[in-house]
C-alpha cells in the first residue's frame, strides 16, 4: 500500500490493466519513450512495448477513429488526449463513431474504448491547456463520463472504464495531479461508473462538485463548519450517467444546494444536476440552487486565471445566499 | 557582383502508373491475368455487377414510390466495388464508403440487408457474413480512421489479414483520410485504401477537389504506394486490388489505389444532377459503362450469348424481387430498440426515458396525438 | 411582399446581405451552381459569381478555419455546413479560434463570420442527418447561437447574424424548411440577436420551445385551448446569448413550464432554462419545470425517428403534469 | 493459359529538390544571391538571430525563476524564422506556429509583446508593427487553415501580397494541414507554407510521424510545389522563401518548403529532452548551429571581427533586457479585461457574471479566501 498522487494512481491502473488484459493498448501522443507530459503512461512503453504503447502520429482528428478500428476488432484501446483543448478535433469519431458503433450495429461491433485526457485550469500553462467541457461530452448519447477527484478514485474509475464494454471518456483534473495524495491499494478493483460519492456528512446544505474543483468545495465546507454550518459533499465522479438519487436525496434533506464547477456556466453539467433538482425536488427546496461556475468567457490566460476559476470567496458566497434564502 | 541561387539536388522522386486491361470495347490490351482465362470466374464477376445494378434500379424504384429512404445508386461504378470485393479474402475486412453494395454482396451482406438498412432499420448493419466488415459509413471519409484501427488489430495480432478502406474522389479532401492513410504508412499496416473516383462528389466536380493531377499521389504524403486503375474495368480491379492486398498481407506497406470511374446515376435519389452536369458528359460516359465493357468481353472471350444474358438477368431479377418482397413485409423494428444498444446494459437514469417513450407509444396505439 | 417558405427566406436573406455589401461571402460544399442541397442559395452563384460563393473541397474540418482567415481580414464569410451532423469536425475550429480572436488579440483581429447548418430530424434522412446539438455551441464561450422557426424570423435573424461583429452559429430545422411559410418583407432589417419572442400569449402556463419543435408546441397549445387552459408559447430564437428574462416574466406569471426540444435531454438547453428557472423562479414556480425533449440515446434511423422526436402527445402530457401538479 | 499483368503506363512524375548556399562551415557552395553580397542585409540577418537566441535565453531564465509561464525556445532554428521574416515584405501576412519569435521580431513584433504573451497577457498579442499578422497559435496545425482564409482574402482583393504560414514537423501529420495545403493548392492562393522541420514533435521524432522520406513531398498530394531548404542556412532560406512568395503573388500558386534545421532545446520550458534523446545526437546537431554558421561567413566574407561580435551581442542583450525590465514592470491586466473582448458588446446576460467577478475582485481585496 502506497501513498500515491493522482497521476500516479492513473498510471498505476493503466499498467494493472495492461498486464492482465494484453489486449488493453494505450495510444497518444508522446505517451511512449516520454511516459507522457504528465508522465501518466511513465514506464509503460519499457515494460510492455511498442506494439502496447504506441506513439501517434500528431493527428488528433484520427485518434478516437484508430480506437474504433481496434477496439471493433477486440482490442481495450485507451487513447489520450494531450490535453482536453485538443479533444475537439476528435468529437467527429466520438460522437459519430464510438459513441454509436454498438447502436448502429445492433451490436455487432462494439467500442470498449476509453478516452482519457488531463482537463481543467490552473497549471499556469499557454492557451488551451485549461478546457473543460464535460457537459459537451455529457450531451453526447453513448458516451460515459467520468471525472476521479482523489488517486483512489482516479484507480478505481480507471479501471472501471477499461473494462466497460462501451466508450469512456475519462477527463483528469490535472490541476491536482499532484497536490492530491492518499493510499491506493493495487487490488485490480474497479469502482462503480454510475455513483457519486458522498464524501462529507451534512445536514445544512448540499455542495456538489467534481474534479479539482472539489479542492476549493471542500476548503468551503470547512469554514462552513467553522460558522456552525454542516455542509455535505458530493464528488459527481460520474457525470454521465449521473446518479441523481445520491444528490437528490442529499438535497430533500438539506433543502439546499450549492454546485461548483469550472466549467462555463451556460449549459454546463451544473445546469443539468439544478434542471433535475427542479424537477424532482421542487417541494423540499428551500432556496434556489445555485451554481458557482467558470464564467461564459474565454479562460484568461494566466494572469486572470485565478479569478475565473471558481475560488473558495465563490463558493462561500453562494453558500451564504443559499443559507439566508428566506 | 555575382548573382546566384541556392543549390538544389533531387533527394526524392515519384511516379504515378495508371493500370487497365481492357479497351473500352472489352478488348484485351495484352495477356489477362490468369483469373480472367477462368469462365466460371468472369461470369461471376459479370453477374455480381449486373446483380449490383439491378438491386439499384429496384431501390430507386423503391424510395420513388415512398417505400425507401434515400438511396446512393452505383450505377456505373460496379467494377469498382464488384473488382475489390472479389479481390479480398473472405477473411479479410471491408471498411466501406456507402455506395459499395457490389462489394458487399460478393461478401455475403444480403441485397434485404441493405434494404433494410436504407429503409431505416438498424438491422441492416446486423449482417452475418462478413462479420467484422464494418458497416455503411455516412460521415465522408470517416472511416479511413477505422480502417488504419482494424489494419492495426490485425497486425498486432500478426494475422495474415488485410482491410480494404473505399473513399470517394471527395472523401480524398479530408484531413482526417490524409491522417490515417499516413498513419498506416508510419506502421506499414495491412491496409489497401481505394479512392473510388466518380468523378463528383455531389456537384463538386473532381478538379474542384484538388489540384492534384491523380488522387493517387495523395499516396506519396503519406510514403505509401500510390496508382490508378481503369475502374470501370474489373478484370484490372481485381488484379490491382489483389496485388495491393498482397503488399498489404506481406508487410510491404499500404497501397492507395485510385479507381477510375463515373457516377452514372443521381448523387442520391435526393439530387438532380441535371441541375449541375451536362447531359453530353453522361452520354459520353455511358460509352465507358463497365457493364458493357466486360458483357463485350465475355461474348468474345467465352462466347456468352443472349440466352445467357437472358438468364442471368432474370435470375438477377429474381433475386432482387424476393429480397425486395422480404423487405417490405418485414416487422417494423420496436420502438424500445432505441434504448437496447445505447449501452451494453441500460443506465438507471436513461430508464425513465423508455418509460416515457412506452407510455407514448400506448397513448398513441389508443389513437391520441399521434404526432 | 411575398409569401415564403423558411428556405427561402434563408436564401432571400443571403442575397440581400450579398447585395448591400460585397464583404459577404458564402462558402460550404455544393452551395455554387448547384445552390445548395436545400437550394438555400439557390441563385447566387449565378449572381454573385465564384468568387462570392465558393464551393469548397470536402474538408470539415478547415471551412471555420478559412472563414476565420477570411473574417480576420474584414470579409463576412457565411459558411455552409450540408448538415450539423458534419460540424463536429468543424467545432475545433470555432471553439479555438473564431470564438477566441476576438479576446486573443484584444480585439485587434475579429471574427465576424456565420456558419449556418441545417439541423433537427424528421426528414427522413440518412444517420447522422437529424443533429441537433445547440447546447454544445452554446456552452463554448463566444459563440452566439441562434435557431429561427419561422420565415420571418429566419430572414431577420440571419440579417442581424451576419451584420454582427463576431461569430454566430445559425441552425436551420430543416423539418420546416419548406412546410412554413408567410409573407416575408424584403426590407433588409435585422432583428435582435438576444430576443426571445412570445408567439403566443396565455396565462395559465408556459410553453418554452424553438426550431421544428415549434410546431408540436403551438399544436400542443392549440389542444389545451380547447380543454380551456391558455398557454404562452415563446420561441427561443436566439438559444446564446438567452433572454431569460422574457422566458422568467412569463413563468413568473403562469407558474408552471414545459420546455420542449428535439436534442437529447441530458445537458440539453432545457436544462439550461430550467436551471435559471430555478435560480431565480424558486418562489413563484407552482409545479416542476417539465423538459420534453429527444431521449439520451442515438437517434434512430427513420423508422423510428418520429418516437425520438418530442409530438404533440408528449407535450400534452407533461403540460397535464405540470397543470395538475398540486 | 498465358498470364499477365494489368498494362502500366506513367501518367504523372514528381521530385523533391533540396536547397542550400553555404556549408556547414560557412562557406559558399557556390555564387551567392545578390542581397548576400550586401554586407548591411548580411548583418541585418545575423543580428535578428542573435537576438532570439538572446530573447530565448532570458525568456527561458525567467521561466526557470518563475516569472514567466511554459515557454518554446527557438535555440538551432533562429535560421528558418528569421530567413522567412527577412523574405517577407511588410504588407505581406505571417500566420505563425508558437516558435517564429526570429520572424515576428523582424517583422515588428517587440521582445515586450512575446514576454508579456508568454508571461499570460493577451494584450502580449495586440502588438502593433504588422498588425495583420496572426498571433501565435496554439493548436497545432490550426494556423493553416487561417492562412488559406487570409490568402483568399488577399487573392479576391487581387492584392499583390502573400501569406506566409509556418507549421511544425509534427504539425505536418494534421489532417487539417493537409487540407488546408490542398484548397490552397484548388484556388492557387498566394501562399507559402514553411514546414519548420526540427526533427522532434516533442519526444516523437520525425520518422515516425510519417512513412514520406521528405516532408515536401507532402505538396504532391496538394497539387502544389514542394521543396527542401537547409533551414541552418539564412541565405538559403531567405532565398527560397523569396522565390516561393514570388510564385505566390504572381498567381503560379502555393508552396510547401521544408525547412531541415533542428531543436537544440528542449521542446518547451516544460521538457526534459533527455528523457527521450541521446546526447550525441545534441552535440552533432550543435555543429551545424546556424548563427556559428553565418558568424564563419561573416568572418570570411565581410571579415567580421570579434569586436563586431562583441558590439553586437551586448546591443542585443541591452535591447533584451530592457524588454524584460518593462515586462516584469507592466501593470497587470484588469480583471475585467476577460469580459471587454468577449464580444463587441457584452450579451447582457454575461454582465451578471461580471458584477460576479467584481464582487470577488473585491471580497479578495478585502483579504478574505483568497483563493
Ligand atoms: C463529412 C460529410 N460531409 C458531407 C456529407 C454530405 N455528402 C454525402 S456524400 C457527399 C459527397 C461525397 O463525394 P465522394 O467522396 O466523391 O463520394 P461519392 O458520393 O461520389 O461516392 C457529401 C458532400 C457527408 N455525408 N459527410
Ligand atoms: C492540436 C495539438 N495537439 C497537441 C498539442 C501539444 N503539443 C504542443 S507542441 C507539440 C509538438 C509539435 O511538434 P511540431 O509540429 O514538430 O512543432 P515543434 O514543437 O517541433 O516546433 C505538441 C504535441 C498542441 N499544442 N496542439
Ligand atoms: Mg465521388
Ligand atoms: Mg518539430
Amino acid at each position: 500500500m502506497a501513498e500515491l498522487c493522482l497521476v500516479e494512481a492513473v498510471r498505476l491502473a493503466l499498467e494493472r490493466a495492461m498486464a492482465d488484459d494484453d489486449r488493453v493498448l494505450v495510444l497518444g501522443e508522446d505517451v511512449g519513450r516520454l511516459g507522457g507530459v504528465f508522465r501518466a503512461t511513465e514506464g509503460l512503453h519499457a515494460r510492455f512495448g511498442p506494439d502496447r504503447v504506441l506513439d501517434l502520429p500528431l493527428s488528433e482528428s484520427i485518434f478516437c477513429g484508430v480506437g474504433v478500428g481496434l477496439a471493433a476488432q477486440g482490442f481495450r484501446p485507451v487513447v489520450e488526449y494531450q490535453f482536453m483543448g485538443f479533444l475537439y478535433a476528435g468529437l467527429e469519431q466520438l460522437a459519430s463513431h464510438a459513441a454509436r458503433l454498438r447502436n448502429r450495429t445492433r451490436g455487432r461491433l462494439t467500442c470498449p474504448m476509453v478516452v482519457r485526457a488531463p482537463y481543467g485550469g490552473g497549471v499556469h500553462a499557454p492557451e488551451l491547456h485549461s478546457e473543460s467541457y464535460e457537459a459537451i461530452l455529457a450531451h453526447i448519447p453513448g458516451l460515459r463520463v467520468v471525472i476521479p477527484s482523489s488517486p483512489r478514485r482516479a484507480y478505481g474509475l480507471l479501471l472501471a472504464a477499461i473494462a466497460d464494454p462501451d466508450p469512456v471518456v475519462f477527463l483528469e483534473p490535472k490541476r491536482i495531479y499532484r497536490s492530491v495524495t492518499e493510499e491506493v491499494v493495487d487490488d485490480g478493483r474497479p469502482l462503480p461508473l454510475d455513483r457519486c460519492e458522498t464524501i462529507r456528512a451534512g445536514d445544512d446544505l448540499t455542495l456538489v462538485s467534481w474534479g479539482a474543483s472539489l479542492q476549493e468545495t471542500l476548503v468551503a465546507a470547512d469554514e462552513l463548519a467553522g460558522d456552525g454550518i454542516e455542509a455535505e459533499v458530493i464528488d459527481v465522479a460520474t457525470i454521465k450517467p449521473l446518479d441523481t438519487a445520491t444528490i437528490l436525496a442529499s438535497v430533500e434533506r438539506t433543502g439546499r444546494c450549492v454546485i461548483v464547477h469550472e466549467a462555463p456556466r451556460t449549459a454546463g453539467m451544473g445546469a443539468e444536476i439544478a434542471a433535475q433538482l427542479a424537477d424532482l425536488g421542487v417541494t423540499s427546496l428551500l432556496a434556489p440552487v445555485q451554481r458557482v461556475t467558470g464564467y461564459d468567457t474565454i479562460p484568461p490566460l494566466l494572469r486572470l486565471e485565478h479569478l475565473y476559476l471558481p475560488d473558495v470567496g465563490r463558493i462561500l458566497a453562494a453558500a451564504r445566499r443559499v443559507r439566508e434564502f428566506a | 557582383m555575382t548573382s546566384g541561387t541556392p543549390w538544389g539536388t533531387e533527394v526524392a522522386r515519384f511516379d504515378v502508373k495508371r493500370y487497365g486491361c481492357l479497351d473500352a470495347d472489352g478488348t484485351a490490351r495484352g495477356p489477362l491475368p490468369d483469373f480472367a482465362h477462368d469462365r466460371d470466374r468472369l461470369t461471376a464477376l459479370y453477374r455480381a455487377m449486373l446483380l449490383t445494378r439491378v438491386f439499384d434500379e429496384k431501390a430507386v424504384a423503391l424510395q420513388r414510390t415512398g417505400r425507401l429512404g434515400t438511396f446512393p445508386s452505383s450505377l456505373g461504378q460496379e467494377a469498382v466495388a464488384v473488382g475489390l470485393g472479389a479481390a479480398m479474402r473472405p477473411d479479410d475486412i471491408l471498411v466501406p464508403s456507402f455506395r459499395e453494395q457490389g462489394a458487399q454482396f460478393w461478401r455475403g451482406v444480403r441485397p434485404l440487408d441493405l434494404l433494410l438498412y436504407w429503409g431505416g432499420d438498424e438491422q441492416g448493419s446486423n449482417f452475418g457474413g462478413p462479420v467484422e466488415d464494418f458497416p455503411i459509413c455516412v460521415p465522408v471519409g470517416t472511416q479511413a480512421a477505422h480502417a488504419a484501427g482494424v489494419a492495426l488489430a490485425l497486425q498486432l495480432r500478426g494475422e495474415q489479414r488485410a482491410v480494404v478502406c473505399v473513399v470517394g474522389d471527395g472523401a480524398t479532401s479530408r484531413g482526417d483520410v490524409n491522417a490515417a492513410m499516413n498513419f498506416a504508412g508510419v506502421r506499414r499496416l495491412p491496409v489497401v485504401f481505394v479512392a473510388n473516383n466518380n468523378q463528383w462528389a455531389i456537384s463538386v466536380r473532381r478538379t474542384a477537389q484538388t489540384a492534384a493531377e491523380t488522387l493517387a499521389q495523395k499516396a506519396v504524403a503519406a510514403g505509401i504506394g500510390g496508382e490508378q486503375v481503369d475502374g470501370n474495368d474489373v478484370i484490372a480491379v481485381v488484379a490491382r486490388v489483389e496485388a495491393a492486398l498482397e503488399r498489404a498481407r506481406s508487410g510491404t506497406g499500404p497501397t492507395l489505389l485510385e479507381a477510375l470511374t463515373y457516377r452514372l446515376a443521381d448523387h442520391t435519389t435526393a439530387d438532380d444532377a441535371s441541375r449541375y452536369r451536362a447531359d453530353g458528359e453522361l452520354s459520353a460516359q455511358w460509352r465507358l459503362d463497365p457493364v458493357a465493357r466486360l458483357r463485350a468481353h465475355l461474348i468474345s472471350a467465352i462466347g456468352w450469348q443472349s440466352d445467357d444474358e437472358q438468364r442471368l438477368l432474370s435470375e438477377c431479377r429474381d433475386a432482387i424481387d424476393a429480397a425486395a418482397e422480404t423487405y417490405l413485409a418485414a416487422t417494423p423494428p420496436e420502438p424500445t430498440e432505441m434504448f437496447d444498444y445505447l449501452h451494453a446494459t441500460l443506465p438507471e437514469p436513461v430508464r425513465h426515458q423508455l418509460d416515457d417513450l412506452l407510455a407514448n407509444v400506448a397513448r398513441n396505439e389508443r389513437g391520441h396525438h399521434d404526432g
